[in-house]
């Protein structure tokens, strides 16, 4: 079934990733059954929800996503990419990629897929009309082509290891050639939907020609959005739904309480303080070292998240990560050191506004507890909390003090290249290290895991100690579920087995 | 044994202060007795306690009512069956949501006395028998489409529905103008009669009280000062209070000498008419008032008196007309008058209480016309204050009080104190003393005729009482539906032949003397 | 004036009403900052992109031009698309609608009643004890926030007694026990707040009429007292309560927003908020319009039944 | 006056004038401050180093209760004062100007009126961001209808009264007669109205708290310390308890209180 892979499995993220399991988990090894019917609920849903893949952008789309379509790869329980609709692929120097489809493969309404459904998935991402969430990614596209009716190929600007890794994400899911409406959601993937209302309801229903045999388990999954965080702990509780996802740390002993299982994925999500380096007086060296001293990150840790967080080190990379860097020595609290810093810095004394938004997650808090520790220093942080909405277009980098939110990304590339590269849109802080955008450039084609490493490793330092943005934690994801609900496993990408649970959970019931 | 007998009859408000102290009368069937007093005596309350009633706020704190056979805890069950009450404002006693035939007959329906169709027809037999309009179909009709008169009479069908032993009226006469008044006193006095009801009819007039009771019980502040047979209170009066009573009822003369009046015309009024929307009040009025006179302006409700006034003082525009005032003309508008037009003319209202802002004590009140009209300020101000509240005869003390602690003739008083305090030329008086008890509105006469003396005013009183105009005015104007129908001088008011209208008027007036109603009646027949 | 004319008035002013509130919400919808094209693209947009969408919207011309086209667009029946969800409004619009009216109508159907007899009952008895104990009950329920009310039914009759669902959904084929299970607790909390209001105003209303001399006059026919405020009392009434009611039986509209929140229930009011939040202007619009009729219409229907209620004029 | 009270006239009294008091002094009695970590635990109980307990953070409820006071009761008095000063001048203006200006005051509030407050308040916060002086406007904003609805059908009795009419014939203009004549005699009414409004606008800031638009952090009013603590629910932590006991003792007392004062009237 796998294809031949010309490239180090090694070399991807998430090889050998910390999946932590509470206890309750040991009960999974039992035999997956077919049927069954589960409600699960998810952070958000509105009217934007949508079942075109390119415009996901929240993990109820996702989710949505992976039920109704299927990608040429998928991601392994170590984040590997896997063989998806794609039977194989290869590559020679990382820029032109071949991949081969599987024959055989219909989507829900009875057409069979083939190499121009590919083409025109993965080109439409490149036209500004389609909205598409990743057209930055897709830039790197310079040809799609079908070589053969099940073969297609894949020319990029510049070499990249991880391009089955990128196209295993939703929004470069295959949808049917000159799909334009998204009405009825005709994919491959292993659910048709047979209901869609935005920001109500989806309900998928068992696609029985789905392309992996006795795939997948349930008869009928229905999808909904629950925003508020109490609301959708308490339905899990009382039986309304039966798995939810983006538990906040502090329900995690009601869930446990009530009987529920509870689903840790230690992931690279963050949220961030940002210190930018084009304002005043954010852009002193000085000052950014006093910031990163006055975060308390036990204290976030315990207070904010019951521990449910890694804690950090300034740096997009969690320790659990195969690329970490263990020899950078741990930002601590430090009062005195920020006091130096802060004098240095001739900043003692300023009054400075500090934006955070309860979207990005904790930024409220995080703000809150820094406030408190400036004040011990003879910084006056004012906590400036905005709502949710519009705080991404009308605040954040758009002052000197801001908060960041990041999803966890399934490559340290596309991590690094999206929020750390000198003239990436969402270099969040303004850095400009031309040392760390020419590594950058030189991991994404190198091969080798061991100079990799070592490559963002250097990355690593530089963002600690020159970047303009200070992480406290890496937060974990927490689903809860109903313990009926069978075959969960945590991933580092997201909530909801990163989306993609509808293939491959059960019900025993 | 007497039929009704009330025992030490004490009420109390639940504060604690007495509103009736041991009262204890008594009534044989068939007889009518009458409660008789000024506001606050407490002769409502104790004709609601002969119904085992107390108003809220209020209750029965001991002694007894016996009706027959019933006692005091027995009396709430007869209500509306055998004792049935008339109420003083038949307008505001009827539900205004509900047709009159539906509340006429909802207490026989209630004590199920008969059913519905017998009811109605009894109703309608009554209203017959009370000289209704259109007996047949009236009973369709709601509250808002009768006059007060009628409605008057439809509560006292509505009490005889029953055939009840005990009618209590309760002012039953005092809302309507004086020619309604005599017809439904007759009204009632024969329903009384023909059903042979025995009845207690409580009023604060002598006159009426003469022509309905063969009892009078006299009551002030809560105690009954005399008790006896009509004849023997009319007649031989032996308590203090009675005689007081009985001396504010009579007419007294109060014109002063005509040398007060200064041939020299003060008020024109040249063709006015006025009317709220297409109804016309006043109809192509003319009349001139001499500077130093009193002009009496008589007219029951609805005939433009207030609205007379209310245009001269400018809160009306008349469609058509001018007013003039010592030859100038006064701009029909408020807002084109100026401050000394302002001055010059100064209205009384009839309700004191309604007139003086409750916000202000009497100093600020007076106060205001002395700083806006003539600049006093200070010391001066002062004394003029204290001028002003001597005029009125008011002890200085009041300067610091509120209208809403001072007394209903003491408010007016100030009331007109505030108009003098503008030096004006013309006093507009409208009704100055029909909301104040008799001897209180004696008491505003002798004192308007002492400043008209003093100040040499010129006042326009309206009134619709002839009898007190005929006192106190030495020119009077009479008005019927918007039109002046005579104007003479008051020397010349015995002599001349009067306009028919006039004559009912005066006919209407009930004389202190038993008969009256039966005589009158045999007059008119 | 006659009773038509009168009616034919009250009409009129509501329209200018909804004319200025036309006007006044379209102010608003365009006084928040970013617009649709921008959060539709997201923080990874390019100006060029965020203009083309822009242009692609009809966002980009002036204002007045687009308030005559939408005012022109609502008079025909067109309150235009959703920008965010590519649909006609009308269509999300009935989607939402019809579960925003459901828990109106039975939360009304459950409080108004209520409310009536408490108020009348207080009324009854003011000053008395069965009024204190009332007015007390009435005033501790409006003193709680309404989302702590509505959490605390969760836990209680949700989360430990399993009694009732702890989300409200809403499908066709629901039997009719499951459907008034799912309602309960939504329908409870929104009455903690209007049954107060209004059974506040239902006694003042009833003892504004007590205190008036003809009901005196029936006491004194020996009325007995529930026949004297049915009777009597209540077609006196009606006015004022009805008006109270429209009050707050409005509020059951977009006020619905912390119950539709925590309930996760698909109305209105929730929908607003996320067009508020995804700036899509023509759905925030037209629910803001609705919102707005439906006060207005519901004052509307208020001062006619008053009108129709009151004889003295229908009875010219 | 006091003593003419009725019982539950001086309870609600008595409770109002210990939050104003709590108010005014809350925060100088504050034994920690409003933002400060002072507990390992979170959402622990009644002890005697924190009297009142901990929040979600391991604050100290008691002292964030002191300082929350001064919000609540803060901004929804001053919320309640200017829409009542609002309202009543807009009627005064009503009453006593030209019927087209009355006509088009009352139809301007219908519409403000008839916008849902919270969704208002969503859309101004979005526009304006969150801030005292916001809070302040939207609670006003959302309460000067209902003020001036009462206020001006107040004022319209009372400019039918005879003591206006006689003020009319002595010549004294509209400004005198609307704020010498009339509005004295509104104040004690509006008062009790005023009582009303305060206690909306404490339950409207909580709602709006509920929609993440209340008090900046780490400042708390009552609604927002009910909302934030509202994950201790389950376990009865007092850190939710008590400020949800605070809002009702509030709004209970100056109820209370109106009551009793409109009852003596």
């Amino acid at each position: 079934m796998d294809g031949p892979m010309p490239f180090s499995r090694r070399e991807l993220l998430g090889m050998g990733l910390a999946a932590t399991l509470l206890p309750d988990f040991a009960g999974a090894a039992s035999k997956p059954r077919r049927g069954g019917r589960i409600r699960v609920a998810s952070v958000a849903s509105s009217t934007a929800d949508t079942l075109d893949p390119a415009k996901g952008s929240l993990s109820t789309d996702y989710v949505r996503h992976y039920m109704a379509y299927s990608g040429l790869t998928q991601l392994d329980r170590q984040m590997q990419a896997r063989p998806g609709l794609a039977e194989s692929f290869e590559s020679r120097d990382q820029m032109v990629w071949r991949f081969h489809l599987r024959k055989g493969v219909t989507f829900h309404n009875g057409k069979s897929l083939g190499a121009a459904d590919v083409v025109y998935s993965l080109l439409r991402h490149k036209d500004p009309l389609t909205g598409s969430k990743v057209a930055s990614i897709a830039d790197q596209f310079l040809a799609v082509r079908a070589v053969s009716t099940h073969e297609v190929e894949i020319t990029l600007s510049g070499p990249n290891v991880d391009l089955p890794i990128i196209l295993s994400q939703s929004h470069f899911l295959i949808v049917p050639a000159g799909e334009k409406a998204f009405r009825t959601g005709n994919g491959t993937g292993p659910y048709r939907i047979v209901d869609f209302k935005p920001g109500i309801r989806t309900i998928g229903r068992r696609f029985e020609n789905y392309y992996k045999p006795g795939k997948p388990y349930l008869d009928e999954i229905e999808l909904i959005g629950i925003p508020d965080e109490v609301s959708r702990v308490n339905a899990l509780l009382s039986g309304d739904v039966h798995l939810i996802n983006a538990v906040n740390a502090r329900s995690s002993k009601r869930i446990l309480a009530g009987g529920r299982g509870l689903l840790e994925s230690q992931s690279s999500f963050y949220t961030n303080l940002i210190m930018r380096q084009d304002m005043l007086p954010t852009s002193n060296p000085h000052f950014v070292m006093a910031m990163k001293n006055l975060l308390d990150r036990p204290l976030i840790k315990r207070a904010l998240f019951r521990n449910y967080a890694t804690i950090a080190n300034d740096h997009p990379i969690p320790p659990f990560h195969p690329f970490y860097r263990d020899d950078l020595p741990q930002t601590v609290l430090d009062l005195d050191k920020a006091r130096y810093h802060l004098r240095k810095a001739g900043l003692t004394g300023v009054r400075l506004p500090m934006f955070a938004a309860p979207a990005a997650e904790g930024s409220v808090d995080m703000a809150s507890i820094l406030q408190e520790y400036g004040g011990r220093v003879g910084l006056n942080l004012a906590v400036n909390r905005v709502p949710a909405d519009g705080y991404w277009s009308t605040h954040w980098m758009k002052h000197p003090l801001t908060f960041g939110n990041t999803n966890p990304r399934p490559t340290a590339d596309m991590l690094f290249s999206v929020f750390y590269k000198s003239d990436a849109a969402w270099n969040e802080s303004g850095w400009k290290n031309p040392r760390f955008d020419k590594l950058l450039v030189e991991a994404r084609g190198e091969a080798d895991f061991a100079r990799r490493k070592q490559l963002y490793g250097e990355m690593q330092g530089l963002v600690r100690d020159h970047c303009g943005v200070g992480i406290p934690v890496f937060i974990s994801l927490i689903d809860g579920y109903d313990k009926r609900l069978k075959g969960l496993y945590p991933v580092p990408l997201g909530g909801f087995m990163g989306y993609t649970f509808a293939e491959h959970v059960w019900w025993e019931g | 044994m007497a039929y009704l007998e009330v025992n030490h009859l004490c009420v109390k408000a639940d504060t604690g202060k007495t509103i009736v102290h041991d009262a204890s009368f008594s009534l044989n069937k068939g007889e009518v007795l009458a409660l008789i007093g000024e506001s606050g005596s407490g002769k409502t309350t104790i004709a609601l306690s002969l119904m085992g009633y107390a108003r809220r706020g209020t209750h029965i704190a001991g002694g007894d009512v016996r009706l027959g056979e019933a006692h005091l805890k027995d009396l709430p069950a007869l209500r509306g069956n055998r004792i049935a009450y008339i109420a003083q404002s038949a307008a505001a006693a009827f539900n205004p949501s509900l047709n009159i035939m539906d509340q006429v007959i909802e207490a026989a329906l209630v004590h199920r006395i008969m059913d519905r169709a017998q009811a109605e027809a009894k109703a309608i037999e009554l209203f017959h028998a009370l000289a209704l309009p259109f007996p047949d179909t009236i009973g369709q009709r709601y509250p808002h489409q009768l006059s007060g008169g009628q409605l008057q009479r439809l509560m006292a069908a509505m009490a005889f529905i029953t055939d009840p032993d005990l009618v209590i009226l309760d002012e039953p006469t005092t809302a309507l103008d004086v020619t309604t008044q005599v017809e439904v006193l007759r009204a009632f006095k024969q329903v009384v009669k023909d059903r042979g009801a025995t009845a207690v009819y409580v009023s604060h007039d002598l006159a009426v009280v003469a022509q309905m009771a063969d009892h009078i019980v006299v009551l002030n502040h809560g105690e009954i000062k005399e008790q006896g047979t009509t004849a023997e209170i009319l007649h031989a009066p032996k308590d203090d209070y009675t005689k007081l009573l009985m001396a504010a009822a009579e007419p007294t003369n109060r014109v002063v000498v005509d040398a007060l009046v200064q041939p020299v015309p003060l008020l024109e009024v040249r063709g006015v008419n006025a009317s709220y929307g297409n109804r016309p009040i006043l109809k192509d009025i003319n009349f001139t008032m001499q500077r130093g006179a009193m002009l009496g302006v008589i007219g029951e409700s609805g005939s433009g008196k207030s609205t007379l006034a209310r245009v001269i003082a400018g809160l009306v525009v008349p469609t058509s007309g001018e007013v003039r005032l010592a030859g100038d003309i006064l701009p029909a508008a408020l807002s084109a008058r100026e401050q000394e037009h302002f001055r010059r003319v100064q209205i009384v209202f009839q309700n004191a209480s309604t007139a003086l802002n409750p916000a202000h004590d009497v100093a600020q009140i007076l106060a205001r016309p002395l700083a806006f009209y003539h600049q006093l300020k200070g010391e001066a101000a002062q004394k003029r204050l204290l001028a002003l509240i001597d005029m009125v005869k008011l002890p200085a003390s009041v300067l610091t009080r509120r209208c809403t602690e001072l007394s209903g003739g003491q408010i007016q008083r100030i009331n007109l104190a505030r108009a003098l305090a503008a030096e004006p030329e013309l006093v507009l008086c409208d009704e100055v003393t029909s909301a104040l008890d008799t001897v209180v509105g004696a008491a505003i006469l002798d004192l308007l005729a002492e400043l008209r003396r003093e100040l040499n005013l010129s006042i326009m009183f309206i009134s619709h009482d002839i009898s007190t105009v005929r006192a106190i005015c030495d020119d009077i104007m009479v008005l019927y539906q918007g039109a002046v129908v005579e104007h003479v001088r008051g020397s010349d008011f015995d002599q001349v032949r009067h306009h028919d209208y006039t004559e009912l008027l005066l006919s209407s007036v009930p004389e202190l003397r038993a008969g009256w109603l039966e005589e009158r009646k045999a007059r008119t027949a | 004036m006659s009773i038509y004319r009168l009616i034919l008035n009250r009409i009129a002013s509501a329209l200018l009403t909804l004319l200025l509130v036309s006007l006044v919400i379209f102010i608003i919808s365009d006084l928040l900052p970013g617009d649709a094209a921008q959060e539709m693209l997201g923080q990874s947009a390019t100006p060029e992109q965020v203009a083309a969408l822009r242009h692609d919207l009809g966002l980009d011309r002036p204002a007045y031009v687009r308030f005559g086209d939408w005012v022109g667009g609502i008079v025909s029946g067109d309150p235009g698309t959703s920008m965010v969800a590519n649909m006609p409004v009308a269509e999300v619009i009935a989607d939402r609608l019809p579960n925003t009216l459901r828990l109106a109508a039975l939360t009304a159907a459950f409080t108004v009643p209520l409310s009536l007899l408490i108020g009348i009952s207080a009324a009854m008895n003011r000053g008395g004890r069965l009024d204190r104990v009332l007015s007390i009950s009435t005033l501790a329920m409006v003193a709680m926030p309404e989302f702590l009310v509505a959490t605390l039914g969760v836990l209680i009759f949700s989360v430990k007694l399993r009694l009732l669902p702890s989300i409200t959904m809403v499908t066709a084929d629901q039997p009719w026990g499951e459907f008034l299970r799912s309602y309960t607790l939504p329908v409870l909390s929104l009455s903690v707040v209007v049954i107060a209001q209004m059974s506040r105003m239902t006694r003042a209303a009833v003892i504004d009429q007590l205190n008036q001399p003809y009901v005196e006059m029936a006491v004194l026919k020996g009325v007995g007292p529930v026949a004297i405020v049915r009777r009597h009392v209540l077609p006196n009434a009606i006015g004022p309560i009805i008006n109270a009611m429209a009050l707050s039986l409005s509020y059951l509209l977009g006020g619905a927003i912390i119950v539709e929140t925590i309930f996760n229930y698909p109305g209105l009011a929730s929908l607003m908020v996320n067009a508020v939040t995804s700036r899509d202007t023509p759905l925030l619009q037209a629910c803001a319009m609705i919102f707005c009729s439906a006060y207005l219409l519901l004052l509307l229907a208020a001062d006619i039944i008053a009108i129709l209620a009151n004889p003295r004029l229908h009875n010219k | 006056m006091i003593r003419s009270l009725p019982l539950s006239g001086k309870i609600g009294l008595a409770t109002v004038i210990f939050w104003l008091l709590t108010a005014m002094f809350g925060p100088l009695l504050a034994p920690h401050p409003v933002g400060e970590f002072v507990d390992m635990d979170v959402f622990s109980g009644i002890s005697s180093t924190f009297p009142l307990g901990t929040d979600y953070l391991g604050r100290d409820v008691f002292s964030r209760l002191l300082y929350g006071a001064r919000y609540t009761v803060g901004l929804a008095a001053a919320a309640a004062m200017l829409a009542s000063i609002t309202g009543i001048g807009l009627a005064l203006t009503a009453a006593v100007g030209s019927r087209v200006l009355d006509e088009l005051l009352s139809r301007f509030m219908d519409t403000m009126i008839s916008i849902p407050s919270k969704i208002l308040a969503l859309v101004l916060v979005a526009a304006f961001g969150s801030s005292i002086p916001l809070l302040l406007v939207i609670c006003a904003f959302t309460y000067v209808p209902g003020s001036y609805r009462i206020a001006r059908s107040l004022a319209v009795n009372l400019a039918q009264m005879d003591y206006v009419q006689v003020a009319k014939t002595q010549g004294e203009g509209r400004w005198h007669i609307g704020l010498r004549e009339i509005l004295p005699n509104m104040i004690h009414p509006m008062l009790a109205d005023f009582g009303l409004r305060f206690v909306f606008i404490v339950l409207l800031l909580s709602g709006l708290s509920f929609l993440g638009l209340g008090v900046q952090p780490p400042e708390a009013d009552f609604g927002s310390l009910v909302r934030e603590n509202i994950s201790g629910l389950a376990e009865g932590a007092p850190a939710i308890i008590v400020p949800a006991i605070a809002i009702a003792t509030l709004t209970i007392g100056v109820n209370l209180l109106i009551d009793a004062m409109r009852g003596k009237r």
